[in-house]
């Protein structure tokens, strides 16, 4: 071994299918994508209100979707916010029982900052796991919003300001579908060009190695949350608006919608790989479906049914896995037909 | 000279163990500085805490003569930068990303990528490492990664370069590679920090050796005036006659394992026998598709074409599955055992029961206490200290633990045992009673397959060895012949020359 | 073997570092945080017992054993899906509603043993399409049985028309819904007996330790020659077994079903698991351990009840009792590593 | 008397002349149900055959949605709806505090909304056609006339069995029970309340456990919010070993389960809920706004049809005008 300059270790040069196919390797909204181009294909040819009265596709996307983004933020370092459905709730009550609507509005949104960071607080300063603290944090909320609420859903005092807010502004778009696509934008532009935002992939995907670097995990995470908090409890005055009034029972569609969105999108569930597009594609997937499914009239139970197949799809074919499991029936197929010639063939040389 | 860095004193305790015991080491500009010891002597967790990550409980740690807070951060501003043992990097990043991780460089909070990826790819250009700094790490081989994460460390300028066994997962033309790369960085001043199990590149690459013992620095020297032997025997505490290099002799039986036009995923058509009482070992450098050959053969990937059968007590049967390979006699000591091998938090006796434990309860019931019979059997036979078969497989040093992985096919007597890398970041006390289990094995009878990057090993173990290239068998040498140039020049691509 | 001796003998000698005994005080906090909540449940009780008027009489003490009864029983199951890695299983609410229905309406017409034998087989499918979505296609565990809560729901209620069934009053399984011994329900004396012979199915059977050794180390457990497919299987089916069980103590001690009648029960059951100590991230926790979370959980809603505390009240105390149960873990735990 | 009026206009052969629909030209007309239960629950269960079998009489296609209580999910499918532009839409609203805004979208887009089941709060009501159905406050405040009756001017302690927390009929029928109560009979007090969710195993506890709060010997009578709950409290006295003849007990529902206690004594009374008048006459409802019968606003007699809620005891239990039907 002589001095050498350089070491090769990685493949050579790609042909430009080769970069292609790598540039759709390093992605990971495939089923997404085809899911969604699946049910996009099947709403045109069956349903074509779905893209006509598209605004109402885009409310419904918006629906499930704007809790989905903040949720996304939270799942891409490896934690989970199940308490996002009752900070909704919760956040919309607090808009409700405060007579002034700006003061309302800032209080419910502060809300979700707090519940945010409460959640972060347990997570990296007590280092609880999250899926327990937020299941902690989603039976606590929902209790605060009845109590505050008296059990009972809390009329907005200008109910007059509601209803405009939930008129389109430009064209179809109403504030809801603006403040979802502009959330959207924040997000996507935060996780993939904010120094912050993208360290959380590493926080996700190696929180030692995260930690080793220098990046302040507990900082991080408490942004994480605090998003997600914040995304939450805009929702729920989003809601509360349009609605114009608050439900303290609210969300209870919600929270896994928003996960099914998220997963359907790509993220997978222990960090550091996904997207906030993908969650967006997961979102628009699971929208168009169901308002398809609504508008063809189809019966609840089987709309259920429905869509649960479509999930169980989603979920039971992620490529890598679909390849494991192929091969390997492939594998146990072949095993069947054994070769039963004795042991006689000649003692080859085991290598030439 | 002044000393660039200074650990003064440091104290380190884990749950009353001491990891790191009054420590004091300096190392100057331009100088490489070994720091070696067994398995579990404190060389990372003193490491740890000289770049801020681990907080001693006394001592402090100076660079240029001022002293550093304790923090990452701080550490890595100071000038100090580590290499991990374990690789520390975020697999779903790009390689630009994990080379400025934690230090991207911004504008207003935003990433300048266009910026880091030129940096980055200086950087990798400096140390002359090709690769597609767009690819994620997850993509990467182990070797890749491993300079990936040189690159990181040299990308932040350090004043002192820490390397905590780089080599592990090296074939010797990469280690060759950086350790040339290391003495140029050192002749332009850099201080260096050199960790390693293997005595023959300290000797090459350094200018000072320092030892530990069970956290303790027992010797410090000039490597001009110290002996690997000498070495070797302050490591261990005590004299230690080297029979590394002993081969046993073989007395080959009938064939074990024929595999025939095996091709997986980066395996090419290979063919490869295994007799009774014969060790096989397979050469060649990282990325050579070994572990995929190995794992391809025993079912525990799935293979495109090819057939094995295995043959015990003259019964010969194909192997399709794992399953059916374990039904077979088949033992497998992985790669990667703290993710292949081990249950971390079960303890050793779950860890020995695991595999067995269809033998040990027929009826699905277990019995505990034969389970522990039988772990406590094993753990005595393979040297497992202490020999707590209560305690988590997690908690012993990774020599023990690989005594552990060992243990577990022990007992059911296999009839075809393959190791992959079986002494990787083992020190070399545990990597002597790894080889002498291995070899009385062989002796039992058993077929050994062995997969070595280690060329000693490879020479001082194999019965026969195959050297691997590219998923094919490029050569075949007799192992009691062989020697380490004739190895590395098939794996390189030379002309296999007649021995 | 005698060219081995010299190396044998060095390594007996070379030093592993040997732990030292541990201090008392920290053996006591990790022995807390252990067995803390068995500390709590105790001081719970006997707090209870004290200052809450009426919490000893044995009607209550029947009241508490009600409430335990059915999520207990779905909550020892799913100590099966929890340590083996996978979180939970939501369809606990689709399988139990089913069972409760099949149990009343198929008895009704063709008596109790087929109704067992179809509630068998729907939790059976239930289990199959679960564990092989979970366990083959490494689909994840959250998501695979929210679409099977999705699609076991639609079918029931498509089924059975969301009707509430009701049995007859004096039939055998009213009779057994109402029966005691003592104070004790016999739907308790299934949720102890569920609750022995799962700890035994996970502690001293080679089913139980591939699914606790799968919980901690997927692919160890594989290379140790585990069909972890099927362990993923089987402790879906553990949990869907128990879940049927639930479903026909809840038929029996309402003597109705209806398709709505396990709301909540996914979460509920995943708290009293989580209370008593079972850590989601797999392979650490008991069946006995889910078992003392349930009563804690449900001795904590009985008292509120008994104090005349409203529903959002009690909501809010589950929560906290889940942040409390898991800090005193945490830092009991944190304080031991000192 | 509403159902005659509905099946006195059976022939449907003219086609609408609801100028909004674009789809309908032709004979069926187009409505979408915004229901929040369906086939999930014994009441909607029993309410969509009759529906069903209503709509086919008049030509109607029914679009049917379930929002499962959740006002969110119900705005949305309001929007589906509207974006539809069907010929009319029946609401039975999930939370009443939040269709406004559903309403005042259908107005705008000239769709006639007739309300069903519960009626929207007063407020709203001049963006409606009509309502057809219940008094959910009514039909607590009814209850609790027969707890008043039963007490007699005595001094007694009852129990009050709620539906689900957060739930608006559960929050109309536990105020009018309680409020007339205060106003009725301040004889009667209501020691504790729970919610029972709807459910029989949950109320059984719910009631047990308040028996053990309060003092069973406090506690002559116990009402619950549906005749399934009520169910639930009675088995807690009866596990008790209670007779339970000796208690004031009242409900709502009349169903299947609560009818037959009635019979033998139990449950001294409840209210008749007729699922099926419920179903027929909300599309009725819709097909008198289509066309033009009833017109925006509460003004029309027709525009507001009340569900009859005669109270059950034992002395009618058994009449075919009250014979349960969920
Ligand atoms: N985080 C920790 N918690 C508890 N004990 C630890 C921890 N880290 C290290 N130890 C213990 O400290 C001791 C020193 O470990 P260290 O990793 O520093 O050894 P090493 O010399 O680097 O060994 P190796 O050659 O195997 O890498 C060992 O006994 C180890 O078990
Ligand atoms: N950047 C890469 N992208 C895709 N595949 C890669 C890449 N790098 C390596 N591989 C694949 O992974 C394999 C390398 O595996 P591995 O390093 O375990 O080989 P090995 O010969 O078993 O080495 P050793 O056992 O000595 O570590 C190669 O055969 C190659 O096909
Ligand atoms: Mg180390
Ligand atoms: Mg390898």
């Amino acid at each position: 071994m002589t001095q050498q300059d350089t070491i090769q270790l990685g493949g050579g040069e790609l042909s430009l299918w080769g970069k292609i196919k790598l540039t759709i390797a390093r992605r990971t909204e495939g089923r997404g994508v085809a899911l969604l181009a699946i049910i996009l294909t099947v709403a045109l040819l069956t349903e074509p209100l779905v893209f006509t009265a598209y605004q109402v596709t885009l409310g419904r996307i918006a629906l499930i979707g704007l809790v989905a983004l903040g949720l996304t933020a939270v799942i891409l370092m490896g934690q989970l916010d199940l308490s996002v459905a009752s900070t909704l709730a919760a956040s919309g009550v607090v808009l409700a029982i405060i007579p002034d609507l700006t003061l309302g509005i800032i209080a419910a949104l502060l809300t979700g900052l707090l519940v945010g960071a409460i959640n972060a607080f347990g997570v990296a300063i007590i280092g609880i796991n999250s899926f327990i603290w937020t299941l902690g944090m989603l039976f606590f909320l929902r209790g605060v919003a009845l109590v505050i609420s008296n059990e009972a859903p809390v009329k907005l005092t200008n109910a007059d300001a509601g209803i405009a807010f939930g008129q389109p502004l430009i064209g179809p778009i109403t504030p809801r579908i603006l403040i979802f696509i502009l959330v959207f934008i924040a997000i996507q532009v935060f996780v993939s060009r904010v120094k912050m935002g993208r360290e959380f992939y590493a926080v996700g995907g190696n929180p030692q190695a995260a930690k080793d670097a220098g990046i302040p995990v507990k900082r991080r995470i408490f942004t994480g949350f605090m998003i997600s908090g914040f995304v939450s409890a805009l929702a729920g005055v989003i809601n509360t608006l349009e609605r114009t009034a608050a439900d303290p029972i609210a969300g209870s569609t919600v929270l896994l919608a928003s996960f099914a969105a998220a997963i359907i999108g790509g993220n997978y569930l222990k960090g550091g790989r996904g997207s906030i597009v993908g969650t967006l594609i997961g979102a628009g997937a699971l929208g168009v479906l169901q308002v398809t499914l609504t508008l063809s009239g189809v019966q609840v139970p089987v709309q259920q049914i429905f869509i649960g197949l479509v999930l169980l799809l989603a979920v039971t074919t992620d490529p890598n896995n679909l390849r494991a499991v192929l091969s390997s029936i492939r594998s146990a197929r072949s095993s069947r037909v054994k070769v039963q010639k004795p042991a006689s063939e000649p003692n080859k040389s085991t290598a030439s | 000279m002044a000393a660039v860095v200074e650990a003064k004193n440091i104290t380190k305790a884990f749950g009353g163990v001491k990891a790191v015991d009054d420590v004091t080491v300096s190392v100057e500009a331009g100088e490489i500085h070994a720091v070696v010891g067994e398995n579990g002597a404190g060389k990372s967790t003193l490491m740890r805490i000289l770049s801020g990550i681990e907080f001693p409980d006394s001592g402090q740690v100076m660079v240029e003569g001022k002293e550093i807070e304790n923090s990452a951060k701080d550490s890595i501003d100071a000038g100090i930068s580590l290499v991990h043992q374990e690789l520390s990097l975020v697999p779903e990043m790009t390689v630009a990303e994990n080379i400025y991780l934690g230090g991207f460089p911004t504008s207003a909070g935003f990433t300048k990528r266009k910026e880091m990826k030129k940096f980055a790819q200086e950087t990798l250009d400096e140390i002359g490492v090709q690769v597609d700094i767009d690819e994620r790490i997850s993509r990467l081989s182990v070797a890749l990664r491993q300079f990936v994460e040189i690159a990181r460390a040299i990308a932040r300028k350090p004043k002192v370069l820490i390397l905590d066994e780089p080599t592990a997962s090296l074939t010797p033309a990469e280690t060759d590679y950086l350790l040339s790369m290391l003495e140029r960085l050192a002749k332009q001043g850099l201080a260096i920090i050199y960790i390693s199990h293997r005595i023959p590149e300290v000797f090459r690459l350094c200018h000072n050796v320092t030892i530990l013992r069970d956290g303790k620095l027992v010797y410090v020297s000039e490597i001009k005036k110290t002996t690997p032997q000498e070495v070797i025997n302050q490591m261990v505490g005590r004299e230690l006659k080297l029979d590394l290099e002993s081969r046993r002799d073989a007395k080959p039986g009938d064939v074990v394992l024929s595999a025939v036009g095996i091709k997986a995923p980066g395996v090419n058509d290979v063919d490869l026998e295994v007799r009774a009482g014969e060790i096989v070992g397979l050469g060649g450098l990282v990325g050579a598709g070994r572990t995929e050959l190995i794992r391809a053969i025993i079912g525990a990937d799935n293979k495109t074409a090819g057939n094995v059968h295995i043959t015990v007590d003259g019964k010969r049967q194909q192997i399709t599955s794992y399953m059916s390979a374990m039904r077979n006699g088949v033992a497998y000591v992985p790669e990667e055992r703290r993710v292949d091998g081990l249950a971390m938090t079960m303890s050793v006796t779950d860890n020995v029961y695991l595999p067995n434990r269809k033998d040990l309860a027929a009826s699905g019931v277990i019995n505990p206490a034969k389970a522990a019979k039988v772990a406590k059997e094993l753990a005595d036979r393979v040297g497992l200290r202490p020999p707590e078969i209560k305690r988590e497989a997690g908690q012993y040093s990774g020599g023990n633990q690989q005594k552990i992985v060992i243990a577990k096919w022990l007992h059911k007597r296999p009839s075809f045992v393959v190791l992959d890398e079986p002494t990787r970041g083992v020190d070399v006390g545990a990597k002597a009673e790894i080889h002498r289990l291995v070899k009385e094995l062989a002796d039992q009878g058993t077929a050994v397959l062995v997969v070595s990057s280690d060329l000693p090993e490879l020479l001082e173990l194999s019965d026969v060895i195959h050297v691997v290239r590219d998923g094919k068998i490029m050569g075949t040498l007799d192992g009691a012949k062989a020697d380490e140039k004739q190895v590395m020049g098939l794996a390189a691509g030379e002309k296999l020359v007649e021995a | 073997m005698s060219k081995n001796e010299p190396i044998t003998q060095i390594n007996a000698m070379a030093q592993a570092p040997e732990e030292q005994p541990k201090q008392k005080s920290r053996r006591g906090v990790e022995w807390f945080a252990e067995n803390g909540i068995f500390v709590f449940t105790a001081v719970l009780i006997l707090s209870a017992a004290i200052f809450v008027d009426g919490f000893a009489s044995l009607q209550n003490i029947t009241d508490v054993f009600h409430r335990a009864a059915p999520i207990g029983i779905v909550a020892v199951g799913m100590t099966f899906v929890v340590i083996s890695g996978n979180y939970l299983d939501l369809s606990v609410v689709a399988q139990v509603a089913t069972a409760a229905v099949i149990m009343i309406a198929v008895s009704n017409e063709y008596g109790y043993f087929a109704a067992v034998l179809a509630a068998m087989l729907a939790a059976l499918i239930y289990a199959i399409v679960n564990g092989v979505a979970v366990g083959y296609f490494k689909a994840n565990a959250v998501i695979v049985t929210l679409s099977t809560t999705y699609v076991g729901l639609g079918l029931l209620r498509l089924l059975s028309g969301g009707s509430i069934f009701f049995g007859p009053p004096d039939g055998a399984l009213a009779q057994f819904g109402a029966g005691k011994l003592g104070p004790v329900p016999y739907s308790a004396l299934v949720l102890v007996a569920m609750t022995l012979i799962l700890a035994f199915v996970l502690n001293r059977t080679n089913f139980g330790f591939t699914v606790r050794s799968f919980g901690i180390n997927e692919r160890a457990t594989r290379l140790g020659g585990t069909n972890t497919g099927l362990v993923i299987i089987g402790a879906f089916l553990v949990t869907s077994l128990s879940a049927m069980i639930a479903g026909f103590v809840l038929a029996a001690f309402s003597n109705t079903a209806v398709s709505a009648m396990s709301t909540g029960y996914d979460f509920q059951a995943l708290a009293a698991i989580i209370v008593g100590g079972t850590s989601v991230f797999g392979g650490k926790g008991s069946v006995l351990r889910t078992l003392l979370g349930v009563i804690f959980v449900s001795v904590l809603s009985n008292v509120l009840v008994l104090l005349n505390i409203g529903f959002g009240y009690q909501q809010m105390a589950l929560g906290v009792l889940i942040a409390l149960a898991v800090t005193v873990d945490a830092l009991a735990r944190r304080a031991g590593k000192k | 008397a509403a159902e005659e009026e509905a099946a006195t206009d059976t022939s449907t052969d003219s086609s609408s002349d609801s100028d909004s629909s674009a789809d309908a030209g032709d004979d069926t007309l187009e409505v979408y149900a915004l229901l929040p239960q369906g086939n999930d629950q014994p009441y909607g269960t029993t309410y969509l055959p009759p529906m069903q079998a209503k709509a086919d009489e008049l030509g109607i296609n029914l679009t049917i949605t379930n929002s499962e209580y959740d006002g969110d999910k119900q705005a949305s499918e309001c929007e589906v709806a509207v974006a539809a532009q069907p010929d009319g839409i029946i609401l039975w609203p999930a939370l009443a505090d939040t269709i406004r805004p559903c309403l005042e979208a259908a107005n705008n887009a000239g769709i006639p909304v007739w309300i069903t089941n519960a009626d929207v709060n007063p407020e709203d009501a001049d963006l409606t056609y009509g309502y057809s159905g219940t008094d959910s406050y009514g039909q607590g405040a009814a209850s609790a006339e027969m707890m008043c009756e039963l007490a007699d001017g005595a001094e007694i302690g009852v129990i009050q069995i709620n539906g689900l927390s957060g739930n608006s009929v559960a929050t109309l029928r536990g105020n009018g029970f309680a409020e007339t109560i205060a106003a009725e009979c301040p004889n009667v007090s209501i020691l504790a309340e729970q919610p029972g969710d709807w459910n029989k195993d949950d109320s059984q506890i719910a009631a047990s456990e308040m028996l053990t709060a309060v003092g069973i010997e406090n506690v002559q009578g116990l009402y619950a919010a549906d005749d399934t709950m009520v169910a639930g409290g009675i088995a807690a006295l009866e596990a008790r070993g209670e007779n339970v003849e000796d208690y004031f007990i009242t409900s709502i529902g009349n169903t299947f389960l609560g009818n037959p206690l009635v019979i033998d004594g139990k449950l001294d009374g409840t209210v008749f809920q007729s699922s099926s008048w419920d179903g027929e006459n909300a599309v009725t409802g819709i097909y008198r706004a289509i066309t033009g019968e009833t017109s925006l606003g509460r003004d029309d007699d027709a525009s507001v049809l009340y569900m009859p809620n005669p109270k059950v005891t034992i002395d009618n239990a058994t009449d075919p005008e009250v014979a349960p039907e969920w």
